[in-house]
Parts: structure tokens; C-alpha cells; sequence
């Protein structure tokens, strides 16, 4: 019993050091965000401490602009990959069986090609269409990464969806159009929200497609970070970088939020 | 309660097949079920009861046969037309919509105007015992009131026929058998015509005028629970419907008209061979409850078999004692009201029954 | 059958408390289960039965109270030192063994030799009739046959105590009667202490020597199968363990030693009126089974209740009516073994029985 | 029933396109690999398909240098990233209710923080700590992103599996670590595989992070690709990218294929 004490202690510390392990670079851009220095450096003392990066980063036009840029892209590519992944996963729940794999796999197939192929590939099509710089290119192409994030959290959703509930609605009266309005959609609505909100962070996060297919008209934040990085290393990175964190961990407990909205979850 | 009494619709079912793959869900199945009544399709699990009701209700498609209503062909008609109540296993209410709006669904697709919609929602309510609780939803209920709700539902809109798919096996044994006497009254006062899925025997029994035994996509039997029970036509339906023990043995005449069944060192008088002849295989079925168990010594008219009981349990209303014979082991269930039998393990005695007690079938049927 | 008759351990639960926050899932449980004994612990889901049996496993940390075995403190021994067999609800087969392989990993855990762990192994999978079944997967067996696997391996290295989580809730209905009566002739033949958990009364019946009620976390009645159901010492043991109607009174003297329920313009004599005196109120509990139905003209020295029939239910070994009296709609179950009973719905009846067949509550128990 | 056929055609052209849109930056790279010329181009007819660019790829010592550092560096990612997979999710799969919240948030920070801002906080953590431009600090930093994704692939795997056997294997006497090996292991052991599969991947692909930690010494596939096409842009980039897709999509059938081998998903 001796030993199982101090073997338990040794296995918990193991835990929270892997854990720390995890989330250094998470947590470090807070200190560097924060320090008062004008080099990227660890603050040495709690009054080394300061706004003062993050008043510059809220206040510069560039560093604005890239916001807002970043914000048009990633809410339309939210909206795109909502209805392609809404219309994709009720389309395979429905199907069922005997196409799932094929689907799965046309789902998936995206999500696993290395995103500096993905890229080649969208700036060749992009600048052989003339999409290339374009918003409607950016946004497309950032879709073309989201939207299976988009379908497999609906997906899931509808995985945990009764299917007698299609049928009886069915039975009650109500043709299949009329049975997605009524039933399925305010049934997983909270995994649509949730699909949407996964959507935006992706496109809010995505620099290789964006260095790839945008060029001067579209210049979303991650690439002004990349700029700002190369062009002269300065603590304004990590304070946006922390503002960042701390918008992504707020969004996310939204979606963990609205997913336990679901009335099938609950009743589970 | 005004609800009105309606006829149900007459369903037949016209050598309909289904096959999933290489597995026949239902092979050549026809059943003709009179307008109003309340019929249970019985069968162990895969043996197509529940393809057999979601053909009907419109959710299978089959590969041949036909399906009619009141004489109308519907095989080719979407669900959504069928105007058929469905009752599903696990009830399938909506769970975002409160029980009165789940109730309401069918009627607002209807068309019918807020005024009759709140009325009818009311007066089915009250029929199934749940007013006042219109504004829950359904998670708040417990699952005899979901249950209930589910019906309602199913019947708010007036549908002549019912199909019930497991409808009570959610809910506990107490539960359970009471709700088999409101769903029997239920359909009584309606008169809709009631299709019943079920594996339980003893639910298929208490609630339904007839009862259609399924086994691997067959029809096997569709009788009245007591044919089904006292007159089975296989060696299946007898095990399926209650505990049964078979004797097994050729028959012989002992004279014109009486005929015995000869199985090794033993005779037992055969109530009625039906069409078997002299010379035929065939078993005798014995229901536990019609057997009797006496002192081996004293000296009996009635046909036994001797035997050593080896076990004995007190099951509340009866006593089963398990009884080791030539046959292998017997259950003989008796009432338990007399406070000791006397019966004790290990003991010697002789397993007696009435002659007419006992079932004849042909041995491989 | 070589396998050695062993004595079971004694077991004792004292004054046990678990709590899962605000929710008391064992709240004060004592109980002394002697050697050898078939206990069952009954009730429904949510009353404790399951937190009892995995403490005794040493799955469950109680806040207060001990559980000794031949005497000895076990509390605070960790799970694998118990040595207690336990069969686990779904039974827990290790899905990556075979069911050799399943079985004889306690002996393995204990450093039995390879000889002497394969003869024990082929023993008890004689005992529980699955010889040559050793090579197979836990998959490729049906319910029933894992089930004996789970049997087998909580046996083969043989435990004093055998703890049993609803082992034959899995199955279905056929299995689940004859697997009852093997699992308690395999009691017999070991002698362990099996404690049992279940919910369902009529299996707790078939196979305990005692059955324990719980309810809420506390024990509610022990006895014998027949004590608990002749003799319910409260309201919810008399419905849980059977179905039960029950008349409200009053109790009153008519002479010094005769006793009789008050109710209305009703006056039902009382059997045995136990701790009751006159004035105190109290309920009489009537089972279907112990109940006749009668003409309502004929006259009836018996204590009786008239009413309606008002529905009918033909159950196989029994057929069922429900009749509407002052009391509510009591429920009669009579043999069916005769062809007709001449019972119809709507037809006028009186409920009688023998004034020894009712039991005796005090209200509120 | 007329303009339900219709409706249906439509919805099921709907489908195919978006599918198509979903997967044509995966596909667009074959044509271009497999083109004849020495140009960006598509193919003008079949006779212009060629291996050229295959083999170019296959026999030049620089992609093959390439393709050695991302192997030893994804190999190494996989294993470290299954030994801490594995640990946290049994961890964290014992301790129950309590603390999944937390120890899931843990694991998921790392998965949702934008790439871009990980490789800034690694990229000042490695060259405080001489870690920069070395091959223990490109596992490590590939590490801290796969293996939040090996540890929720297990945990996947021990969601599956019935608390119960934990409980039956201890009930017959063997202790909480002899569970692990004996009964834990073996019935996850599919999931485990997949989760290396997926750490595998992850690090054979990653970009972002590379570029910032990474510079000379380990000189990574991706990272030369990305050097490829900033020099030139040559069609050997489409090839190497059509090789990766096809080695991707094989090692995933393979994932699949482990996944499906655990013998507790088999029983389900």
C-alpha cells in the first residue's frame, strides 16, 4: 500500500508535467504579450508587466485592417460551410449504410492532404480560373478546408438522432422537406452552431492556403502576423497572439454551450 | 370525452417478400386482418415482425406482394400519405416540441385551424389520461406517460388503423401489464383497427383478438390466444407461446375410434389425432399447469409418467417443481396457496395429467 | 464432475452508509448472510441493490459502516485481494481471450501450474456444460453460453462468495427460466454463498433461500421467498413482489378476539390482526390468484365485493378480469384450464375469498 | 411524385458537385504531376501524361534527403506522441466525471491555439532553451500538436470499452497495473495504432511549425516543397504532392483497417 502511495504520486506528477508540456505554447505568448520590454523576452519581474503591446495592437491601423479582413473571410466561410455541411450530413444520414464510406471518404480525403499540397493546388486553379487575390478565392478556398470540419460535427450531431424520429414524422404526415424544417434541424441545431463556429476558427487560424491564394487585396491577421514576424520580431505578435487565445478558448465554450442545447442530447 | 367512434380499415397483406441480402426478413407472407381489430404479430427477435409492420407503415419496401386498405392497393404510396398512426419502439416524440405541440404536429399539417387543433389536442389528452401536462415536454414525463403521449399522437388525427411497434417493452413489468388493459380498453372504445409488434407472449395473449406468430419471415400460425395456446400448430408456436414439454412416440390404435402414443415402455391415450393415423410420428405437449404430481405408490386412472423431483421454487401465485423422468425433466406448476405441499426434493412421485390436457402434434411440425 | 463441495463464507454488512452526493444510495444497511446461503437482493433500479453488491466487491467506498467476511474486516481490503467471484451485468468476458483462456486467468493470476490450471479449467466447463467450447471467442457464443463463461470463471478458483450483478437480465424469457433453475442447482452442488442482485421478483423467488427488499436505499423486509410475498411487512413490498390490491379501513372489534376492516359500508373480516388494534387504520391486501369471481345473487358466506367485469385477458396457464368495485378495478386471476368460464364484459360479479387468503397492513407500512 | 423526381435529380447533382468541390485540390495535382511538360500546366491529351516528374522526384538526392528527415522526425513524433496519448487517456478514462472537464480542455487548447501562434511561442521557448534548429526540438515541438490527437483517438477506442472488464480482471485478483497490460492493452490496441497513424500524419505533413523551428539541420519534405516552389515552380512539386495523397490515402485505409480489429468494436 506504501508503494501504491507514492507510485500514485509519481504517476500524478507525470500527469500534470505532460500536461504543462502541452500547453506551453499556449500559455507562454501571455508573458511576451505582456511584457513592458521592447524585445521579445520574458518579463522579470510582476511590474515588468504591461498593456502596452496589446494598446498598440488595438490601436494600429495595419494590425485593424488584418482584423477585419480575417473577420469578412471567416464569417462568410462559416455561412458557405454551414450549408455545405448541413446539406452533405442530413444527405449521408439519409443515405445510410451502403454510400457512408464512399462519403466518409470524399469528407475526409481533404482534411488528410498536406496543407502546402492543398495550396499548390488552389493557387494553380485559382490563378488559372482568376481567383487568385480575390475574396471570393480566399473564401473559397478556405471553405474547401472548413466545410468537412462543418459536416462532421453535424454529422455527429445526427449520429445522436433517433432515426425513428424522421419516421414519425413521416407517419404523422409530413413529406421529407417538411421533416428536416420541423424536426431534424431544430434538433441539432446546437451541432449546426457548433459546425459554424468551427468553420470561423478554422478560417480565422489559416495561414499556408491564405499565403498561397491572397496576395495585397485580402490580408487577413495571421499573415500580418507572418509579415510582422519576418519583417521584425516585436512583442505585438504575442499580445495578439495572447488576444487571440483568449477570443478561440471564449468561442470555444460557446460551442460546447450550444452543443449541449440540443433537445437529443439532454434526453440522453 | 368525445372522442367519436370510428371503423377502423381492413388491412391485407398479399404475399409480401423482403429480402435483406441473402437473408429473407419475410417470405411470402399473407394476412388479412378485419376492419377493427386488434392484432399482435408475435416472434422472436429477426423473425420479421417488425419489417412485416414497417411495411405496412410504409418505411420497407418489399421486393413482391402487395398491401391494401379497405381494398385500395398502398404499397407504392410514401409514408406520409398512408394516414396510418404509428406507435414506435422508444415512442419517438419530438423532443423539442412540448407534449401538446408533438400531439398537435399531425393536425397543423393537416391544415386544421388553432381553434379545432387545441380541442381535439384536449379531448385526445384527456383520453389518455394526461390533461394538464400539455405545456411539458417530453423528457419531463416518465416513460408510461411518453408512452401515452405516444399514443395520442398516433390517434389524434383519427387513423383507421394503429400499428404499435413494441409499444410497452420500454416500460417496467408492473408498468407493463397495466398498461396492456388501457391499451385493450382503449382500442375497445375507438373501434380503430390495431396492429400490434410484440415479443412477449403474455402481451400478445392478454391484448389481442388474434394473435399471428412469426418465425425466420413465416407465418406460423394466426389464431385467438387460446387456440394459439391450447391448439398449436407446431412444435415452435407450443415452446413460443408458454412452457411446453413434448413426449415423443409413433400412435397406435387400441381400437376404432381410440388411439394411444407408444414411446418406449409407455402408452398415453391421445385426445384427438386430428388427421394422423396409426403408425404416424408425433408428440404429446404438456402445459405445466395441466400436469399434476402424486404419491408414486397410489394408484392412478389418469396416464403418468414416474419421476424424482430435483428442484422446487415458490414463484408467489404457483409452485414449479422440476421433475427428472424418461422424458428428461418436467415442469409441473401448481397453485401455491395451500401453505406446504409436502413436495420435497428427492422425493419419488408420478407425473399425472387429464387426458385432454394434452396437446398432439405431428413430430415434425 | 470432480469439482470439490465447498463451504461458502459467511457474510456481514453492517450499518452501511453510501452517499453520491446529496443522493443516499445505502443509507444504514445491515445484514447477515450465513454460509452457504442463496441470498437475493431485490428491488427496483435506483434502490441500492447494485451500490450493495459492487461495495462487497470493493467497486463501491462507503462513507460508514464494515463488511466482514467469516469475521473478518474486508472494508478497506482493494478488489483483487477479496478473492469473490462476481458475474457482471453483460458478464464482462475479456473480449481478446478465448473462453479458456477467459477462465483460466485467475488461476494464472495465482501462479497455478499450466497441467493443473487446464484440469481445472476442462472441470468447470464440464459443470457448466460448455465442454469443447474452450477455443471459441466470447463473440461466437450466444447469451446464454457467455453467460456460463462468466459462471465458469468467477467459480474456477474457487471463492467463498459468489456475487451475482442481474445475471440473467440479458436473456430473454425461455433462457432466463431455465438458466434459473441450473444456477440454483449449481448452488446446491457447490455450497459457495451466492448473493444476487435483481430486479426482477419472480427470478429472486425461483432461486433464493431469502430474498432482500430494497428500497431508497434501505432494507425493507428479509425472508424466505414465501414469507415475502405471504407475509409483506408493507405496501411496496406487497406490490413489488406481486400484484396486489389493496382495501383502506378502519379495524374493529366484534369480539374479544375477532377483528374486522371498517370501510365504507364494507366490513371485511381480518385474518390475524398481528400488532393491530381496534381503531387503528389498516389496509387488506388481496392477490389476483386468491381471489374467485362469483354470481352476484348467489349467497356468499365469504367476505365479497360486488362489481363489473370490464375486461378480460386469456394469458395461457391463466385468464385474468378486471372487475370495477368501490375499491377501484381489482384484478382476479382464475385457471384457464376450463374451456369457458362463462365470463363476460359488463357482466354483474362479486369478488370473494377466504377470509385467511387476505393479509393485513397497517396503513401506512 | 414528377417534381419529386426532378427535386431528387437536382439534390443528387447538388451532392456530386459539392463533392467534387470538396476534393478537386486533392485531385488537381495528379494531371499536373503526371504532365509531360516542363511547365505548370494540365495535360493537353493523354499521350502528354508522364512519369517524368515521378521520377525525378524519386531519383533527386534532395527530395530524398527530404523524405529521410521527415521519417525520422514523424516516427519519432508517433511514438512520443502514443506513449503520452496513451498514458493521459487511461488517466484520464480511470479518473472519471470528476476531471474529464479539465483534463480535456488540456488536451484540446492545444488543437484550437492557430498554428501560426504555437510556432512563434515554440520559436522563442526553443532558442531560450538551445533547442532551435535540432532534431530534439522539431519531435518535441511536432509532438506538442499530434499528440493531443493520439490521446483523443485512444480515448475514442477506451470510450468503447466496458468499464466492467477493468472491474472483472480485478475482481479475479490481478492489480490495477497488471489490468493494463493483461486487458486494458490488448482490447485497445487498434486504437492505439490508429492514434500513432494519426501522429504520423500530422507531423508528415506539418508546415508552420517546421519553417519557425527548423532550419538547416532538419530540413523537412513539406519545408522543401515549400522552399521548391518559392525558387521555381516546377511540376516535380505535383508529383511529389500526387505521391503524398496516395501514400496518405493508404495509410489511412490502414487505420481504418487496425481500428476495426479491436475486439471490443467487433463485439459492439
Amino acid at each position: 500500500m506504501f508503494l501504491k502511495g507514492r507510485a500514485r504520486l509519481a504517476l500524478v506528477a507525470l500527469g500534470w508535467l505532460m500536461g504543462a508540456f502541452l500547453l506551453a505554447p499556449t500559455l507562454i505568448v501571455f508573458p511576451i504579450g505582456l511584457n513592458d520590454s521592447r524585445f521579445v523576452v520574458m518579463p522579470d519581474s510582476l511590474s515588468a508587466l504591461s498593456l502596452r503591446h496589446v494598446t498598440n495592437v488595438l490601436t494600429e491601423p495595419t494590425w485593424l485592417t488584418g482584423v477585419r479582413d480575417s473577420l469578412i473571410v471567416a464569417v462568410s466561410t462559416a455561412i458557405l460551410s454551414t450549408v455545405i455541411g448541413v446539406a452533405f450530413s442530413i444527405g449521408v444520414w439519409r443515405v445510410k449504410a451502403r454510400w457512408t464510406m464512399a462519403l466518409t471518404a470524399i469528407l475526409v480525403a481533404p482534411m488528410i492532404v498536406p496543407p502546402i499540397i492543398s495550396a499548390v493546388a488552389l493557387y494553380h486553379m485559382w490563378t488559372a480560373i482568376g481567383l487568385y487575390d480575390t475574396w471570393i478565392g480566399v473564401i473559397l478556398a478556405h471553405t474547401i478546408v472548413a466545410a468537412p470540419y462543418s459536416a462532421l460535427t453535424v454529422s455527429a450531431s445526427l449520429a445522436l438522432l433517433d432515426p425513428r424520429l424522421e419516421q414519425a414524422s413521416r407517419s404523422l404526415g409530413a413529406s421529407r422537406l417538411r421533416t428536416v424544417a420541423d424536426v431534424i434541424l431544430p434538433n441539432i441545431k446546437g451541432g449546426v452552431a457548433a459546425g459554424a463556429l468551427f468553420a470561423f476558427i478554422m478560417s480565422w487560424d489559416e495561414l499556408v492556403l491564405t499565403l498561397f491564394v491572397a496576395n495585397r487585396v485580402v490580408y487577413t491577421l495571421p499573415r500580418k502576423m507572418w509579415d510582422g514576424i519576418r519583417e521584425n520580431v516585436d512583442p505585438s505578435v504575442a499580445a495578439i497572439s495572447a488576444l487571440l487565445v483568449l477570443l478561440t478558448i471564449s468561442v470555444l465554450a460557446i460551442t460546447h454551450f450550444l452543443k449541449s442545447t440540443d433537445p437529443v442530447r439532454q434526453s440522453h | 370525452m368525445t372522442v367519436s367512434r370510428r371503423t377502423g380499415h381492413a388491412v391485407a397483406i398479399q404475399s409480401l417478400c423482403k429480402s435483406f441480402g441473402a437473408v429473407r426478413a419475410l417470405d411470402d407472407v399473407s394476412l388479412e386482418i378485419p376492419a377493427g381489430e386488434f392484432i399482435s404479430l408475435l416472434g422472436p427477435s429477426g423473425s420479421g415482425k417488425s419489417t412485416l409492420l414497417m411495411a405496412v407503415a410504409g418505411f420497407v419496401d418489399c421486393q413482391e406482394g402487395r398491401i391494401l386498405v379497405n381494398g385500395q392497393d398502398i404499397t407504392r404510396v410514401p409514408a406520409e400519405r398512408r394516414s396510418l398512426g404509428v406507435v414506435f419502439q422508444g415512442y419517438a416524440l419530438f423532443p423539442h416540441m412540448t407534449v401538446a405541440e408533438n400531439v398537435a404536429y399531425p393536425l397543423k399539417l393537416r391544415g386544421v385551424s388553432k381553434s379545432d387543433i387545441a380541442r381535439r389536442v384536449d379531448t385526445v389528452l384527456d383520453l389518455v389520461k394526461l390533461r394538464g401536462m400539455g405545456d411539458r415536454k417530453p423528457r419531463q414525463l416518465s416513460g408510461g406517460q411518453q408512452q401515452r403521449v405516444a399514443l395520442a399522437r398516433a390517434f389524434v388525427f383519427e387513423p383507421g388503423i394503429v400499428l404499435l411497434d413494441e409499444p410497452l417493452s420500454a416500460l417496467d413489468k408492473q408498468l407493463r401489464s397495466e398498461l396492456q388493459f388501457e391499451l385493450k380498453g382503449l382500442h375497445g372504445r375507438l373501434g380503430t383497427t390495431f396492429i400490434n409488434v410484440t415479443h412477449d407472449q403474455e402481451e400478445a395473449m392478454a391484448m389481442s383478438d388474434r394473435v399471428a406468430v412469426l418465425k425466420d419471415g413465416t407465418l406460423m400460425q394466426v389464431a385467438t390466444p387460446r387456440e394459439i395456446y391450447e391448439l398449436p400448430n407446431s412444435r415452435f408456436v407450443a415452446e413460443f407461446v408458454g412452457h411446453a414439454a413434448f413426449l415423443d412416440g409413433t400412435v397406435a390404435a387400441t381400437s376404432e375410434d381410440r388411439f394411444v402414443l407408444e414411446s418406449g415402455q409407455y402408452q398415453f391415450p391421445i385426445p384427438d389425432t386430428g388427421r394422423l393415423r396409426a403408425g404416424d410420428e408425433a408428440s404429446l405437449v404438456l402445459r405445466p399447469e395441466r400436469l399434476q404430481l402424486v404419491d408414486r405408490s397410489s394408484p392412478e386412472v389418469r396416464p403418468s409418467i414416474p419421476g424424482t423431483i430435483i428442484g422446487s421454487a415458490f414463484l408467489g401465485p404457483q409452485c414449479v417443481h422440476v421433475v427428472q423422468t424418461d422424458f428428461g425433466a418436467l415442469k409441473v406448476s401448481m397453485p401455491s396457496s395451500g401453505r406446504s405441499n409436502g413436495l420435497d426434493s428427492q422425493k419419488d412421485v408420478a407425473v399425472v395429467w387429464e387426458p385432454d390436457a394434452a396437446i398432439v402434434l405431428p413430430r415434425y411440425a
